[in-house]
């Protein structure tokens, strides 16, 4: 049940990634999709009685800190060069 | 031992020259000469030592084993056979030569040349003698690289293409076969009882079911006659030959393609004797169709470097029809036939890189009546054009009497046509010596200077070579009687 | 006495070598001495040879020497050795004999050539590969100087090479005879799959109790040899070379393409007699060739305006004669026209060469004139010449051999009225423009002004020539005359008797008809060209027509030039760069537009990558989903 | 937790320490030059650290790690990798005006984090590791922040990177929530009592979608040729070796663990990775005109060429580490290259700046062309034993499918290695590019060790044997 909950979350998540645009919505989805992974690892826990799901859990919400510290730093900077945040702007690397 | 001493002089030359020519090329050159004059000693003096035992007639006449990867059952195995050794005789001569016509040619980065020149010629040698298949496949690939750079650096205008498509045919066959080595590798070590090997000897007495060996054989076989080349893998020979440096050519001709018919001889005949047999039909056909079809398009050529480059598609042909006749005759003819066609046709290139040389063109149409400024290069050309036609009393005559003499009984049909071939080869070999030497003399300005001595010397040396082979063969076949002997009882 | 042999082929052999080695740096006197000296003394050493042969006929009547073995492979081995039997002993009298008489001619005759080192190399090299040619016993060796002999006949023909012209005829020369010699070559594979060796004596003694008289390989064999024959004789249709082949200096024409080369053929023919013996239906087919051929060629020598082409033609159809009678088995016949033939038409060509050179290159016919009183020399000889090729009774050696021929090709087992009919009227042809050349030559007003006489040097070849091609018949006389054999004695302890049919009319009635024949052509010259040159001819259309079909050698080269030339040059020019490497290109295009597209997947855009990594997921899912 | 237990895990603790000792140095405004050189003595203390446990190993730490044979080699590889990168890293910082210090933090962190994914048999920690690895990462690559592109590719790595995790992360849920644990030698257990169920087998594939993303195995390679390009030299070799070879790890270890070969579907799955690998990445080179793409996209070839020794199983691991180690000795001395010939302004990836280089520093292009050989698996250099043993190991399997395309693709490989290499060889532009000679000695530094590298290569080219015998050596430690 909560798996279900938790894979709509994930998909939520990726559409997000898939259809917005602007660099901070799409960091924002990818966020969603992290903790919906953290919700299912803490409904497997639950499942098995033991503490591992929430355990990793906590791992995920560090890392998904810091990932999002590093990721924000970047947007800054992406607005400094590019005066704007829409990814379609990132096109200078390509064949 | 006297193996290991040959190919490694040749690399140390090789090294010695680069390193030297940063100061002086002059030294640089002397090197190299004495590096391949060495190298040519050692077999030459080894034979006067151990005459009585070549004519005794054992087959393998030196060994030389170390361990090299043995977790791989992979050895250092060298081995010299009557056939090997008329093989080494034919590189280091034509090495030898290489670096005479390449003297005054090679005008910039001589060291790297020099370089090249002597690893490709060591590549050469190890092939002719390695007999471990995974080091016979390294030193097949050794001997490309520093061809590939002679083509790449030092050719004519369009070397770039010509090297790539050079590097890029030979290295499908040279990696299809090692599939193949792979396989035979693996279906000896499970029969033997997990006694895996590349050892030539080993592998010698594996059986195989028809399919299995049939998909092996092919392996090897692509890879050598795309070296031979067999039409229709003969597309990289006329561009690499007409744009290699002259001495890129001599070795191209005079030993590389060598190397796929002695790879054939040594490997898929012995190793796959029925299912070589079961492809020799159509062998034998496409040779004819290549000795045809490269004679049609020697003759239309009007670039002079690619004119010679398709008489040796037509020649080669005679191989592959004598190789697959499995007929003793036939066989003896086609180890005559690579040292005559070494000899003559390289002669031919290093003519056409003097011509260019004098000239600064390879467009036969631009040359003519070069005999009356040139009357000893143009006597020197009528031989090896004779030679190149299948002349009597030149070497090449016999090779090819003996292959269509021997092929003739296993299929008379194929060898009229392929004797039809004579009467091309005779077109397109007249044709280069009525465009450049006879008629009315088209250049304008001073006539061109005819050979210089150092010029006489090499164009001398392949005349004598090629008329002693023409008039007293008889050494060359005894040499190889016994390999050929056993090939032939194998099948 | 085995041990001269070598020493014949030897000498020219050195000679060449020197003059090709260090010619060009000698005095023009000693190199004309080595080149006509070395053909002396091998000329010297063959009658040496050949007058012990005459007293003491060795054992199995043949000298012989083995120099080295040229190479044993399997049950093939093949040596360097001479052999020399009665009809060796023919054809070597013939090539040192008359060869020296042309090379010291030519001494003279090429002296103002800036090439004189380079023309008497080649000579000596063919009159080496000539000798080989004959005196080989064994068939790859003869086979050595075959091809050796068309070496040097290319390299003399295209002699001036400055001249295109010249070339082409060199290369078209080596060409067609190039192609008859594969068949020979064909012809020895199959001989020795057959025999299982290829040393002349062997097959001889070999091939009767192998073959069955008439089977298809034997047959097969001996059409394979006679086409190699056909190539180097000029016999049809391979015969288009020769004419053309008059492009080389006149020496030359007079030894290669008169003398000797062009005889090889019925060399070959007689030498593998046995086998020709064995297959009857090659026989007759050697026999129909030559009869063709000497009609065919004698017609066209009526209408030729260039001295030396009638000469040419004139010297296949007389080979033709020779073919004719190899044909009908009468072999001595054949061999004793060759020997008269060579020095008539030696001598002819000499002299031809002279006028020509005394006539500041002038080769048309009708140019010249009235040299009868200028150049008497010249004109007897040239009239011996004339008379000995248009056969006239008893006072010319053409006389002796011809007769013989026309009187076997009816009364010979394989003879018969049809080839008699044609040789006869070869023989009134023949006559025919042999009495047009010398009229038009020698006789009428000078049309063009003599600026040298020819030197003495030049000349005693010519006297010696004239001599024997009056006086070489009288050593074989017809039976029903003098009982005077000696040639045919001679030959036939090699080759075998003439068979005869029975119940033949007098042999008389047929040298009557002969004899008639001629004087009937030399009188209807006489009409014909007596002061009048050729004016009827050009007359009617209709003849004219002919007469430049009859010119341009029954147009056999247009025939081959759309038959076989055409196509060919076709065929290479349409594949210069070579069909097959498209495909190859064609594979190197594909992997580029492959490229191209690959990379449009990279177009730097975020999202797509995304959209790539949800593919990639949506795949990988399906795929479990499915299995 | 034993004191074997921690004597085991010390060289990933000293590993650790490095970036904290980095950090204290930072702190005391030490300059580049002593972190750069305390660093590498690190690095080294690392390797002897290797050395010194080498005995006591293999070590269990449960649940989390075991230091096994196969954990230090990797690890060693690693760390072999990491000293050349900080190498290249000391001149071409010293040449940017960004303050450098830094950088060797997120460098030794990422080092760590690579580390302890080759020693993790557990989720957690395997997770731990890769994010350690991939944070370190998007720094790295925006490390030159200023210059252009460079904070665009870390951006897009960010995303991609981000996306695959969480991927990874919901795959290990699914198992986990199929098999109650997270280790995975128990999750194998698991599996041989119950069998396999559609979740588990979604995690599975979800799971290969992260580790494909960071392989850049095809089609989740997109992001490679843009992050090559856009980051610095020596971190676009760090990813190029140091990243991969750490993933690569714990691939094998899991799938050896969980027995992945006797699941015919992840094969398949694996087997049409491979071969889309080899094509995509082949057929994408050959015109690509800048060498850093170039590189990208023939490493994902290599990857491709990899995973056939991956396929291979027990047989193929001795395969792959050789590989690996050939691998990376050549792309080490092939970045370094262009590290040594990168400007202030932009770096050296712009394939017409290599014209002639032979005639201008031979050395250099020797290096390069030897490396190039190497990548395109010619005799006399390292590569060719590699692919050779990764065909055996195929063939021996009988994976002839794999084998031949191998065989084709590496020839269409030959065609643009040949490419750069004919250019290297080409007549020179008339204007001589100005040489360097800033910093002396660390320039030297770099180009000997970039030689040491050549012979590396050609020594393991031409006698393979003692490599592969220690290799078997540590495998046989587990």
């Amino acid at each position: 049940m909560v798996l279900l909950v938790a894979t709509v979350l994930f998909t939520l998540g990726l559409i997000g990634v898939l259809t917005r645009k602007n660099v901070v919505f799409m960091l924002i989805s990818v966020e969603i999709m992290l903790n919906a992974a953290g919700l299912a690892f803490v409904a497997a826990g639950s499942r098995w009685e033991q503490p591992d799901g929430q355990v990793m859990f906590l791992f995920i919400l560090a890392m998904a800190a810091a990932e999002v510290s590093v990721g924000l730093a970047l947007v800054l900077q992406i607005y400094h060069q590019h005066k704007t945040l829409d990814v379609e702007n990132l096109k200078e690397l390509k064949d | 031992m006297i193996l290991v001493w040959m190919i490694g002089i040749l690399l140390v030359g090789g090294i010695a020259c680069w390193l030297v020519a940063q100061r002086n090329t002059f030294v640089c050159r002397w090197i190299a000469l004495i590096a391949v004059i060495t190298a040519f000693l050692i077999p030459v003096g080894w034979y006067v030592q151990h005459q009585p035992v070549i004519v005794a007639g054992d087959n393998w006449l030196v060994h030389f084993q170390a361990d090299w990867i043995p977790a791989f059952g992979i050895s250092f195995h060298l081995a010299m056979d009557g056939l090997s050794f008329i093989m080494l005789l034919l590189t280091f001569l034509l090495g030898v030569l290489a670096v005479l016509c390449s003297w005054n040619e090679i005008r910039e980065k001589t060291g790297f040349y020099f370089f090249n020149l002597l690893w490709t010629l060591a590549g050469i040698a190890g092939v002719f003698v390695a007999m471990d298949l995974f080091l016979f496949y390294f030193f097949w690939e050794v001997m490309l690289v520093p061809m590939y750079f002679l083509i790449a650096i030092w050719g004519d205008f369009n070397r770039r293409y010509a090297a790539y498509k050079f590097f890029i045919f030979t290295q499908t066959g040279g990696l299809l076969m090692l599939l193949s080595i792979l396989a035979l590798y693996f279906i000896h070590g499970q029969q033997s009882g997990g006694n895996y090997t590349f050892d030539y000897f080993a592998l010698l007495n594996t059986t195989m079911v028809g399919a299995t060996a049939r998909w092996i054989m092919l392996g090897f076989l692509i890879a050598f006659v795309i070296k031979l080349p067999m039409v229709p893998l003969h597309n990289w020979l006329p561009d690499a030959h007409s744009e290699a440096p002259t001495a890129g050519s001599l070795i191209l001709a005079g030993l590389l393609l060598k190397t796929g018919a002695y790879g054939i001889i040594r490997f898929v005949l012995p190793l796959f004797p029925q299912a070589s047999f079961d492809v020799a039909w159509f062998a034998m056909l496409v040779g004819v169709v290549g000795i045809v079809y490269g004679a049609l398009l020697a003759f239309a050529q009007t670039d002079l470097k690619r004119l010679i480059a398709y008489t040796s598609v037509s020649h080669m042909g005679f191989v592959l029809l004598g190789v697959f006749a499995f007929r003793e005759i036939a066989l003896q003819g086609v180890v005559m036939q690579l040292l005559t066609h070494g000899v003559s046709t390289g002669a031919l290139f290093v003519l056409a890189g003097m011509l260019k040389e004098r000239l600064h063109t390879r467009d036969i149409n631009q040359m003519g009546g070069l005999w009356t400024a040139m009357p000893r290069m143009g006597g020197i050309a009528m031989v090896f054009v004779m030679a190149s036609l299948g002349l009597p009393f030149l070497g090449s005559f016999i090779a090819e009497f003996l292959i269509l003499m021997g092929a003739f009984p296993v299929s008379p049909v194929l060898t009229i046509i392929a004797s039809g071939g004579l009467v091309l080869s005779a077109l397109y070999s007249l044709r280069i010596v009525q465009k450049v030497f006879l008629g009315q003399a088209q250049t304008v300005g001073e006539p061109p200077r005819d050979l210089s001595a150092r010029e006489w010397v090499i164009m001398a040396s392949l005349t004598a070579a090629i008329i002693f082979l023409g008039l007293y063969p008889q050494p060359v076949l005894d040499m190889v009687r016994n390999v050929i002997g056993e090939m032939v009882v194998r099948r | 006495m085995d041990q001269l042999l070598a020493y014949i082929p030897a000498f020219p052999l050195l000679g060449f070598l020197i003059l090709s080695l260090f010619g060009r740096n000698l005095p023009k006197q000693l190199i004309g001495v080595i080149g006509a000296g070395t053909v002396c003394i091998a000329a010297l050493i063959t009658i040496v040879v050949g007058i012990a042969f005459l007293q003491t006929t060795p054992e199995g009547g043949a000298f012989s020497q083995l120099l080295w073995s040229w190479f044993r492979v399997g049950n093939l081995s093949i040596d360097i050795s001479l052999r020399v039997d009665a009809l060796t002993l023919v054809f070597i009298f013939i090539i040192t004999f008359v060869g020296a008489l042309i090379h010291i001619y030519s001494a003279f005759f090429m002296w103002h050539d800036r090439d004189y080192a380079r023309f008497f190399a080649s000579m000596n090299l063919f009159v080496c590969a000539m000798l080989l040619l004959v005196m080989a016993d064994n068939l790859v060796l003869m086979y050595l100087g075959w091809e050796g002999v068309g070496l040097c006949s290319y390299l003399l023909i295209g002699f001036w090479y400055e001249v295109p012209s010249n070339c082409r005829a060199a290369n078209k020369a080596f060409l067609i005879t190039r192609i008859g010699d594969t068949a020979l070559l064909i012809g020895l594979f199959l001989l020795f799959q057959e025999l299982g060796t290829l040393n002349i004596p062997g097959i001889l003694q070999r091939a009767p109790d192998y073959f069955a008289s008439g089977s298809s390989n034997i047959e097969l064999i001996t059409i394979l040899l006679l086409v190699g024959g056909m190539g180097k004789s000029a016999q049809m249709p391979l015969q288009t070379w020769l004419p053309d082949a008059m492009a080389g200096p006149s020496p030359v024409s007079a030894l290669i393409h008169a003398a000797t080369m062009v005889t090889a053929g019925v060399y070959l023919i007689a030498r593998m007699h046995v086998l020709f013996q064995l297959s009857p239906v090659t026989m007759a087919i050697v026999a129909i060739i030559g009869a063709i051929t000497l009609l065919v060629a004698g017609c066209s020598a009526l209408v030729q305006t260039d001295i030396k082409r009638i000469l040419a033609y004139s010297t296949i159809s007389q080979i033709g004669y020779m073919f004719l009678a190899l044909g009908i088995g009468a072999w001595s016949a054949a061999i004793f026209h060759f020997f008269t033939h060579a020095f008539f038409k030696a001598l002819l060509f000499l002299a031809a060469g002279v006028v020509i050179e005394a006539l500041h290159h002038e080769h048309n016919i009708f140019m010249m004139g009235g040299l009868r009183k200028r150049m008497p020399v010249v004109f007897f000889t040239f009239l011996a010449g004339a008379a000995a090729l248009s056969a006239l009774p008893l006072v010319s050696a053409g006389f002796f051999s011809k007769d013989a021929i026309l009187w076997y090709s009816w009364s010979a087992a394989n003879g018969n009225s049809f080839l008699w009919l044609i040789a006869l009227a070869g023989a009134f042809i023949t006559a025919l423009y042999s009495t047009r050349l010398m009229l038009v030559v020698f006789w009428g007003e000078m049309k063009t002004p003599i600026h040298e006489q020819p030197a003495q040097g030049m000349v005693i070849p010519l006297i010696v020539l004239a001599f024997f091609s009056v006086a070489a018949g009288f050593i074989e006389w017809p039976h029903n005359m003098v009982h005077l054999t000696l040639f045919s004695d001679h030959v036939q302890k090699v080759l075998p008797e003439t068979v005869m049919k029975q119940g033949l009319p007098s042999e008389y009635l047929f040298q009557a008809i002969a004899a008639f024949m001629t004087f009937a052509g030399v009188y209807m010259g006489y009409m014909m060209y007596y002061g009048k040159p050729g004016v009827r001819w050009q007359q009617s259309p209709g003849l004219s027509a002919t007469r430049e079909f009859l010119f341009s050698g029954w147009k056999f080269d247009q025939l081959y030039q759309f038959l076989f030339v055409k196509p060919f040059v076709f065929i290479t020019r349409i594949n210069k760069s070579d069909v097959i490497d498209r495909m190859y290109n064609g594979i190197a295009q594909a992997s580029l537009r492959l490229n191209s597209w690959f990379s449009i997947s990279q177009n730097g855009s975020l999202r797509l990558y995304i959209v790539g990594v949800l593919a990639g997921i949506l795949f990988i899912i399906t795929l479990q989903l499915l299995l | 937790m034993t004191y074997q237990q921690y004597l085991a895990l010390l060289p990933f603790i000293i590993l650790a320490t490095a970036a904290i000792v980095v950090i204290l140095l930072i702190a005391f405004r030490q300059s580049h030059t002593v972190i750069q050189v305390t660093g590498f003595m690190m690095m080294c203390g690392v390797v002897l650290a290797m050395w010194y446990v080498r005995d006591t190993l293999p070590r269990e730490i449960p649940p989390l790690f075991v230091v096994d044979g196969f954990a230090a080699l990797f690890t060693g590889l690693i760390i072999f990798s990491v000293l050349v990168v900080g190498l290249l890293s000391y001149i071409y910082f010293e040449e940017r005006e960004e303050n450098p210090k830094e950088y060797y933090i997120l460098l030794f962190l990422a080092t760590l984090g690579a580390a302890v994914l080759t020693i993790s048999r557990h989720f957690i920690s395997l997770f731990i590791g890769l994010e350690l690895l991939s944070v370190s990462l998007y720094a790295l690559i925006a490390y030159l922040r200023n210059r252009n592109n460079a904070v665009e590719a870390g951006v897009k790595y960010l995303v991609l990177a981000a996306l695959s995790s969480a991927f990874l992360l919901f795959g290990m849920a699914l198992i986990y929530m199929e098999t109650g644990s997270m280790e995975f030698s128990a999750i194998a257990r698991a599996i041989d009592a119950a069998g396999m169920s559609v979740l588990f087998v979604m995690g599975i594939g979800l799971i290969v979608v992260a580790i494909g993303f960071k392989l850049a195995l095809v089609p989740f390679h997109l992001w490679a040729a843009d992050v090559y390009q856009g980051a610095p030299a020596p971190v676009t070799a760090f990813i190029a070796t140091v990243s991969k070879i750490g993933v690569f790890a714990v691939l094998v270890r899991f799938a050896e663990a969980i027995h992945l070969e006797t699941y015919p579907l992840a094969v398949t799955i694996f087997t049409v990775i491979a071969i889309a690998c080899m094509i995509v990445g082949n057929i994408l080179a050959l015109m690509q005109q800048n060498v850093k793409r170039l590189l990208a996209y023939s490493s994902i070839a290599h990857f491709g060429y990899l995973l056939v020794a991956f396929l291979s199983g027990e047989a193929g691991v001795g395969a792959a580490v050789f590989y690996l180690l050939a691998y990376s000795i050549t792309l080490l001395s092939a970045f370094g290259i262009i590290t040594l010939l990168s400007t202030q302004r932009r770096d050296a990836d712009d394939l017409s700046g290599y014209r002639g280089l032979f005639w201008r520093s031979p050395l250099m292009a020797a290096i390069f062309t030897v490396a190039l050989l190497s990548l395109a698996g010619i005799p006399l250099t390292a590569g060719f034993p590699a692919k050779f043993f990764i065909l055996t190991a195929g063939v021996q399997q009988n994976m002839w499918l794999l084998a031949i395309v191998l065989v084709l693709t590496s020839v269409i490989g030959l065609y643009y290695y040949l490419r750069i290499i004919s250019t290297l060889f080409a007549a020179p532009p008339l204007t001589p590019v100005k040489e360097r000679t800033l910093h002396p000695f660390f320039y030297f530094a770099t180009y000997a060790s970039l030689v040491v590298l050549m012979c590396l290569l050609a020594w393991i080219g031409v006698y393979p044997g003692f490599i592969v015998e220690n290799v078997r050596e540590f495998l046989l430690i587990h």
